[in-house]
């Protein structure tokens, strides 16, 4: 109890009284929090005890009250038995970044890091615990405010069960939390009904529970709490699901046939959703039969290897990893350049080096996929920031690919992976065909005098592919990860090694115009700052622009959504005075890029960078500029 | 350097059920050492095809990387290949096949390749019952990179450098066998005679099919310490069990006695003979198979022939369910569920 | 026959006349090549032919007349029939990179290859070819001497066996050329005897055919031709010997123990060369048992994989490859520098990407190496310029993964590795000690009071590591990939990571001032010219620097033995007004990491970029120099 | 996150022959989720190395990643432990072996660790006959990422999220077998009173010794249609041949009956009994091993106890010829040549 340890203890919790000014030990208590859809509730949990899903309900419900939310589920890498922690950010704001700092309510579950969890109450903050052990004098705080209720004795009592006992609790504490919070208690049911379609038997006993929270907070505590929640309407359609539900769906729009993956946390989950999706949208109606197939392959040198078999043999192929994975997959993504196979791999980021913290967030594969493979290598890479991007860009990567005849890298991570985010809707135009790129049909090889597999007849560096069995006699070649020349005959002839490589070159420059384009805000003057930033760093800089303005800075943005890049990024840095580039890595991977590619000088960009594994907070990013300023300011006058 | 025949026919050439002569199975020049024995097993897949009447655009020719692994080059030039990466075939040819399950995949590999750096893939594609013709040009050493003893070299055998073999071998069809192959098989490049029919069989067979095939590596591994010379081998081979292959409306004739002959008809209707040279011969015993390899082994000698044989095995393909039409070639309709579906999936995240 | 053909033909080969002025068809002849001791000689052979150790034996009689050589093995990704070359730069100049352009003289004996070979003589130079057949009118060209020799028709009238048919066209030759180029033919005598040396047997028809060469040159052709050598002493003690001969013998004087390796050109020699000095120098002479272990693993992965078992458990411990390798090792390059066990890696580089161009060379690697593995990483790297520095080196590389605690990736290339190259001879001091690093012995962990392993007791970023087995109680821990605190004790902590990440970038800085630093060489007056270059790019240097002064620009130099840099670097980029970055890759791989590590302004770099897969020559550079500076002064000019 | 036990003694603590406690060889507590079979299996551990009286310090704990591989880290935290990447631990073992060979390698993997992205490892550690004990927390599902099938999941069988395999599975007893290890063995998790003595036996050998250990997870794949719950194991189970463990200097009894009963003198002098309770059963017939297995599979029965063995097996290190003294040990003056050497060097490159 480093924090606010108060010794002496005669209340632990606001049994029905008001608020006092005064902590249990008569000291002056801190003004209360208080908050209307503008706060942070972190729930902390033992992971296994089935806490996600009440808590996601929990989110659900402001979801659905029309509250921005966003949660961040911060989980061990283990199964069951350690500590987990859910962080539900309300905010009518439309702040859906992580805050950070202390939360306005914690839910107290886990008796492991309870001690934290309490020094982790903002002050004024309130403390939801299971008051069937009491808490002992070192943790109580005088400027918090106690809400205990005996969870596991209420539970103890009502169930004889020892599963439902412990599954229990977890709905107890929800519906004590729609009366704390004045929560709309008919959503909560709805979404108990929802969740339980197909079980019906289940629906009962978890409104009954949520009830019994409900009406015990009802009848102990004053609610609702100066924090709390009130109906809105600023959702504008946006839905509320995870980075790689999206992603897998994505795959299943843009036409993926054929999959080969390994698990790996946190990018297992994207083949789940896409396998789960193939199987209510991909059964051929007449057979019966699968549309698609999937294979868990041994590790994931084969699951690339597959997905690149696939690609050559003209499906839509795919693979999902992290970490680890990429590495190991180094070698085939190599291959797949040099002989330009069109094939997607979705890397779900997580924290590096080595097996690192699996279970936390990162953009630290930045440089090892750019430049993947030993040997002069340049994949293009693509970068979604939200659900709606994952879906988008996915289904956007296979035609891409297909286009480009290379291998297109989905950079997403952990954190727009795994957690809910609030986005825009997925988007479908029924117009919108596949863009299969440069195969040659039967007739065409007919009409054809001569066919080279690498002859870069348009100049754009991209040739025409055959595919096999197309043609009895025509456009066969052999396939190779050796040198070769333009009619796919090996070769070690110096020029015409040259010949391809600088073609290579041409392609990726040809690739910088076809991928997304960086999304620009700019005011009509622009301001002094200018804001580089890429995946989820994207949800923290709403935040940071408006909190910037408070400071009298305006900020301009860039969003880099692929590479390579285009001009627009050097012009964007060409026209302000201050950049930051924003990053959740220690050693300023898209920095080095960009001033490797774009050949700006480094000197004139700054780089903020979070790498601690938890998604990065606006507050850490305005600390990082006012920092530089005030740094700025201080040379400045010495000087 | 690659080669292309030049492609003038002569007019006489005799042609097969497709008017294809044997020229149109011919790849380019081989670029390998004379006399090693990959280039008799490129002439004997090319045989075997024109013989079958395969359309060689409907075959993929797949292979890792080594001396073995370019053979592919040299045969059937109408054919896509794909050339990729050490020891890694398997999952190439598993995704290509998954892709397109109507082509012929003809896959070689060498010993270095499915033994060493492939050997977890090897046994991964086995287990999955791929529908593929899997065939290890076995020389015992790594011929490409000069002459390293491989994993199937026999224990206390000597390479060309004079490096000893130090472990048990690796023995691949043993592995095969032992992982659920459907159809194993050991042959020896320089005996055609028992190579084409076993090749047309393996190529017929609709399952996974194995052949390791004794190709000895003239420059490194055909001195006397070596278990994998053109000696050694001529002088320790003994065979179980060969084929005959029966095309479809050919009339079968018997020409072996009854008791070591069974003929099989194949799921395209033609027939695949199995003669057995050893009437104790079990081909559908693999555990008997494995024993027997080792058997000869202890003796000196080396089993070939058809190991092993499963006619009513299932390949990957059925056992996913996956649909008739190859997946490469369904088009957008059928692959995306478009805006109003996607409109209800919406809904269920609000 | 592009170049200079000549149509009409009557005399092919210079028999007994004086070389006239005149072709054999009557047209002016350009002026015969003159030369001494400054010349290119060009084979032109089969592979597979036993070329190989005669081409050598040339080259080893030039360096014991005491004149510098070079020569450039040029072969082909296959093991017999192939065309294959072999060039031989003799320099008294001391010009031993790669010369390029035609050669004064080509030894044609491959017919493949000789429309080529031909054209590759230089106008004035010289062709010896087997005259056995004529050669057609398409293959003569007027501008250059002919000398044939029937050498099939000599080796089927002297030798039955057809092995020996084979074998002795190429003494043949080098016999032939010992009379035209006026060599020391006792040398070449001394040559067969010390590579004969317990096979007595064949000395005598060895000599016997230099000896057939000899006297047929002396009776047909005025020798010495105007191309010849002269026995000089200008070697200062220099040995002729390949890079990988070099590193493997480093790594016996580094006391290397435990090997796990995977064949791969250009690298294998590396181990093999390891174990027949091992074989040699390291067998216990008590027990005639082995002082080492090699394992050839079964794919690089494992090789790597022992390679860090073995230096985790307190071995000097390591392992060689090339391209594929490389990008398989990466997932455990990861681990090593996570965990921070040392482990030497040999990278001989040849061209890329995917299997590329297996048997040509290149340097570029050097991207995928420094950041190999996903995540936050950063590896150590040396560049030998050539064999003395490949010895050095890498006995030095064992000291610093071991004072590092670290992955040292020994960046070599298939030029130096596989080459002869004249190089200052090996150098051992015997006072010199081991440097094994912070490893607690039993005493020291017995006066102990706390151990963690990752303790930064000495603020170096580089904590002490503990060997199984050495004491009963203490400083056993468990290492691991994942993250963990001081104490080794898994953690998912924010600040513990992120303390360990920045300790790491911290050790980075350590390493900056251990590893070799690079050499400089500047004048009094700091010139113009900044020349920045590593590996066997050195080798065309003098020349260039030589070649500039001849223009009126001179050069300072700085080459780089290692990564991470230290101020040196920047240093010298900030004092030179022009900086050239000498490289051999197509993406200008040093230079993205000088940009990135020392934050320089990337428009103040010039890349010359050579990556056609044969070594850089100095022509090549200069050109690029050149052509520089006449567009700036054009440019200037217009503006 | 791992804790570390108080590590105050209780005096009257029982104390083995080094004066060792039980506790003495305890690790982390374990962070598995309650009731998982690994815990099981790492108690097993405890109790054979304190009871064979081994040194914690000299044995070193080896894993790949997984459940299971965390499980080292919950046993002798007086050991060193190397917990390395996803499959790869058997180079990792190979190469610390190679640098150290006095210490006890005590590995453990899983199945996904072992038979999918591991197998090429697994394979070939076995082949170079590595002086180690090589466990396999055998569970059929792959824990750590939530209960994927492993590739030794029966045919036919679900996971927990109702995902059928597909495919034939990798029987690693089987595959050791067939490679060529000196000591194979599978095991129950649940049944200590058979694994400590197999565990022990396998300490004791010299050589190298597989023991596959069904462990069941109990959060993914405990549930009635799984093989490799606690309720199928412990109904299906059927032991062939168990071992009991006599140290040296320990007076032998005889309590069993002659034939199916066999005493092994081990390197170290003490006493290897193999106990038959098939009294067909024969421990030294590898082949005869792997039909048992499979014969038993096929019943529906799962064969543990020590399936083979071979007590005169050698070891990676006597192959190679290595010095006794371990190589990390070695010291500069043993492998450095020196100066005057290296100058003979230089003069061979003039
Ligand atoms: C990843 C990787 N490692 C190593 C090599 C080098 N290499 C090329 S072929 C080969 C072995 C070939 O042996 P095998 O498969 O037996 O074929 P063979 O040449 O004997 O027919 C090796 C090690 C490579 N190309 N890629
Ligand atoms: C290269 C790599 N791929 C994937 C993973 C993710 N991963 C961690 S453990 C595991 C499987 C574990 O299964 P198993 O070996 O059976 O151990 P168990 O957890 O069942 O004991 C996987 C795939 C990883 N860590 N590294
Ligand atoms: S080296 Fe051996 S395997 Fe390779 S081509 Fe020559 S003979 Fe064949
Ligand atoms: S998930 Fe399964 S294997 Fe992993 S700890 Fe839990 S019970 Fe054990
Ligand atoms: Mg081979
Ligand atoms: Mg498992």
């Amino acid at each position: 109890m480093s924090k606010h340890n108060e010794k002496s203890l005669h209340k632990q919790t606001l049994h029905k009284q008001t608020l006092s000014k005064k902590s249990p030990n008569n000291k002056e208590l801190p003004q209360a929090c208080q908050a209307i859809n503008e706060f942070v509730i972190r729930f902390a949990n033992t992971n296994g005890t089935g806490s996600a899903s009440a808590n996601n309900m929990f989110a659900k419900a402001i979801l659905r009250m029309g509250i921005p939310v966003s949660a961040k589920n911060i989980f061990p890498s283990n199964i069951q038995g350690m500590p987990t922690w859910y962080e539900v950010r309300i905010s009518e704001k439309n702040y859906l970044g992580r805050r950070g700092g202390d939360s306005e309510l914690v839910v107290a579950m886990n008796s492991q890091s309870i001690n934290d969890d309490i020094n982790s109450v903002k002050v004024g903050g309130y403390l939801l615990y299971d008051a069937t052990k009491a808490l002992n004098s070192e943790q109580i705080r005088g400027d918090i405010n106690y809400l205990g209720i005996p969870i596991s004795a209420i539970c103890l009592k009502e169930y004889s069960n020892p599963r439902q006992r412990q599954l229990f609790k977890n709905v107890i504490y929800v519906g004590a939390l729609a009366a704390l919070l004045d929560m709309d208690f008919a959503i909560l049911k709805d979404l108990v009904k929802d969740q339980f379609k197909g079980k019906e038997k289940l629906i009962t006993p978890n409104i009954y529970a949520l009830e019994l929270g409900y009406q015990y907070a009802k009848q102990q505590f004053i609610c609702p709490l100066p924090i709390k929640v009130e109906s809105r309407d600023l959702l504008n359609n946006r839905i509320m699901v995870d980075g790689n539900t999206a992603t897998g769906l994505g795959a299943v729009y843009g036409g993926a046939t054929v999959v080969g993956w390994y698990p790996i946390t946190p990018s297992t989950s994207v083949i789940e959703k896409f396998a789960s999706y193939c199987a209510r949208l991909r059964i051929d109606p007449a057979t019966g039969k699968k549309n698609y197939a999937i294979v868990q392959a041994e590790d994931e040198l084969a699951a690339i290897g597959m997905a690149i078999g696939g690609g050559w043999n003209g499906a839509r192929a795919f693979t999902a990893t992290s970490g680890p994975g990429i590495s190991l997959m180094a070698e085939f993504l190599g291959l797949a350049y040099f002989t330009e196979i069109p094939v997607v791999l979705v890397n779900v980021q997580r924290a590096g080096p080595s097996t690192g913290m699996p279970t936390r967030t990162q953009q630290s594969d930045v440089l090892c996929c750019a430049y993947a493979s030993h040997g002069d290598t340049k994949q293009v890479l693509l970068f979604p920031q939200d659900p709606h991007e994952c879906f988008e860009l996915t289904a956007q990567a296979f035609d891409l690919a297909d286009q480009l005849q290379t291998p297109v890298i989905i950079m997403s991570d952990l954190d727009l992976g795994m957690n809910d985010h609030l986005s825009t809707e997925f988007k479908w135009d029924d117009n919108k065909k596949y863009q299969l790129g440069k195969v040659l049909s039967t007739e065409q090889l007919d009409e054809l005098e001569v066919y080279g597999r690498y002859l870069d007849t348009d100049g754009d560096g991209i040739c025409y592919r055959t595919l096999a069995g197309t043609h009895a006699d025509k456009g066969a070649y052999f396939n190779r990860g050796t040198s070769r020349n333009k009619f796919a005959a090996y070769t070690e002839k110096s020029a015409d090694y040259i010949d391809n490589m600088e073609r290579l070159t041409k392609k990726l420059t040809t690739a910088s115009q076809l991928v997304p384009q960086p999304i620009i805000k700019q005011g009509k003057k622009i301001a002094k700052i200018g804001l580089i930033y890429y995946g989820t760093s994207s949800h923290a800089i709403t935040e940071t622009i408006d909190h910037l303005k408070e400071h009298g800075l305006s900020a301009d943005t860039l969003r880099i959504r692929a590479f390579p890049f285009n001009g627009q990024l050097e012009h964007f840095i060409s026209k302000h005075q201050e950049i930051f580039i924003i990053e959740q890595n220690r050693d300023a991977q898209m920095k080095s890029i960009i001033v490797n590619e774009c050949q700006i000088d480094p000197n004139k960009l700054n780089s903020i960078l979070h790498f601690d594994g938890l998604p990065i907070t606006s507050r850490f990013i305005e600390q990082a500029i006012l920092t530089h300023f005030e740094q700025q300011s201080s040379t400045q006058q010495a000087s | 350097m690659s080669f292309q025949k030049s492609t003038f026919h002569h007019p006489r050439l005799k042609v097969n059920d497709l008017g294809l002569t044997y020229r149109d199975y011919e790849g380019a020049l081989s670029t390998l050492c004379a006399g090693c024995g990959h280039d008799s097993i490129t002439s004997a897949i090319i045989q075997a095809c024109y013989e079958l009447s395969i359309e060689p655009h409907k075959v993929a020719k797949m292979s890792g990387i080594g001396c073995s692994s370019k053979a592919p080059n040299y045969f059937m030039s109408k054919a896509h290949g794909f050339n990729s990466v050490h020891g890694r075939m398997p999952s190439v040819t598993t995704g290509a096949n998954m892709a397109n399950q109507a082509l012929l995949y003809l896959a070689m590999s060498g010993d270095g390749d499915s033994a060493s750096i492939g050997f977890g893939q090897f046994a991964h594609v086995v287990r999955r019952q791929l529908n593929m013709v899997y065939m290890v040009a076995n020389n015992g050493v790594y011929g490409l990179t000069k002459g390293q003893l491989a994993a199937t070299a026999d224990k206390g055998v000597k390479n060309k450098a004079g490096e000893i073999s130090l472990f048990n071998d690796i023995d691949l069809c043993s592995m095969a066998l032992q992982l659920g192959a459907s159809f194993v098989a050991r042959s020896f490049s320089g005996d055609k005679k028992q190579l084409v029919p076993l090749l047309k069989a393996a190529m017929s067979h609709r399952g996974f099919a194995f052949i390791d095939i004794i190709s000895p590596c003239v420059t490194f591994n055909n001195h006397p310490a070596s278990t994998r010379s053109y000696d050694y081998v001529h002088d320790h081979i003994t065979t179980a069990a060969v084929t005959d292959f029966i095309p479809i409306k050919t009339e079968i004739t018997t020409d072996c006695n009854v008791g070591d002959c069974e003929d099989i008809c194949l799921h395209d209707g033609s027939i695949m003979r199995i003669k057995k040279l050893d009437s104790e011969y079990d081909t559908r015993n693999a555990h008997k198979a494995i024993m027997d390899i080792e058997e000869h082994k202890k003796k000196g000698e080396i089993l070939t022939g058809l190991l092993y044989f499963k006619p009513t095995a299932s390949h990957f393909h059925e056992i996913n369910n996956t649909c008739d039409t190859p997946l490469n070639q369904l088009t957008q309709d059928a692959l995306c569920p478009g805006a109003r579906i996607l409109s209800g999936i919406n809904d269920s995240f609000r």
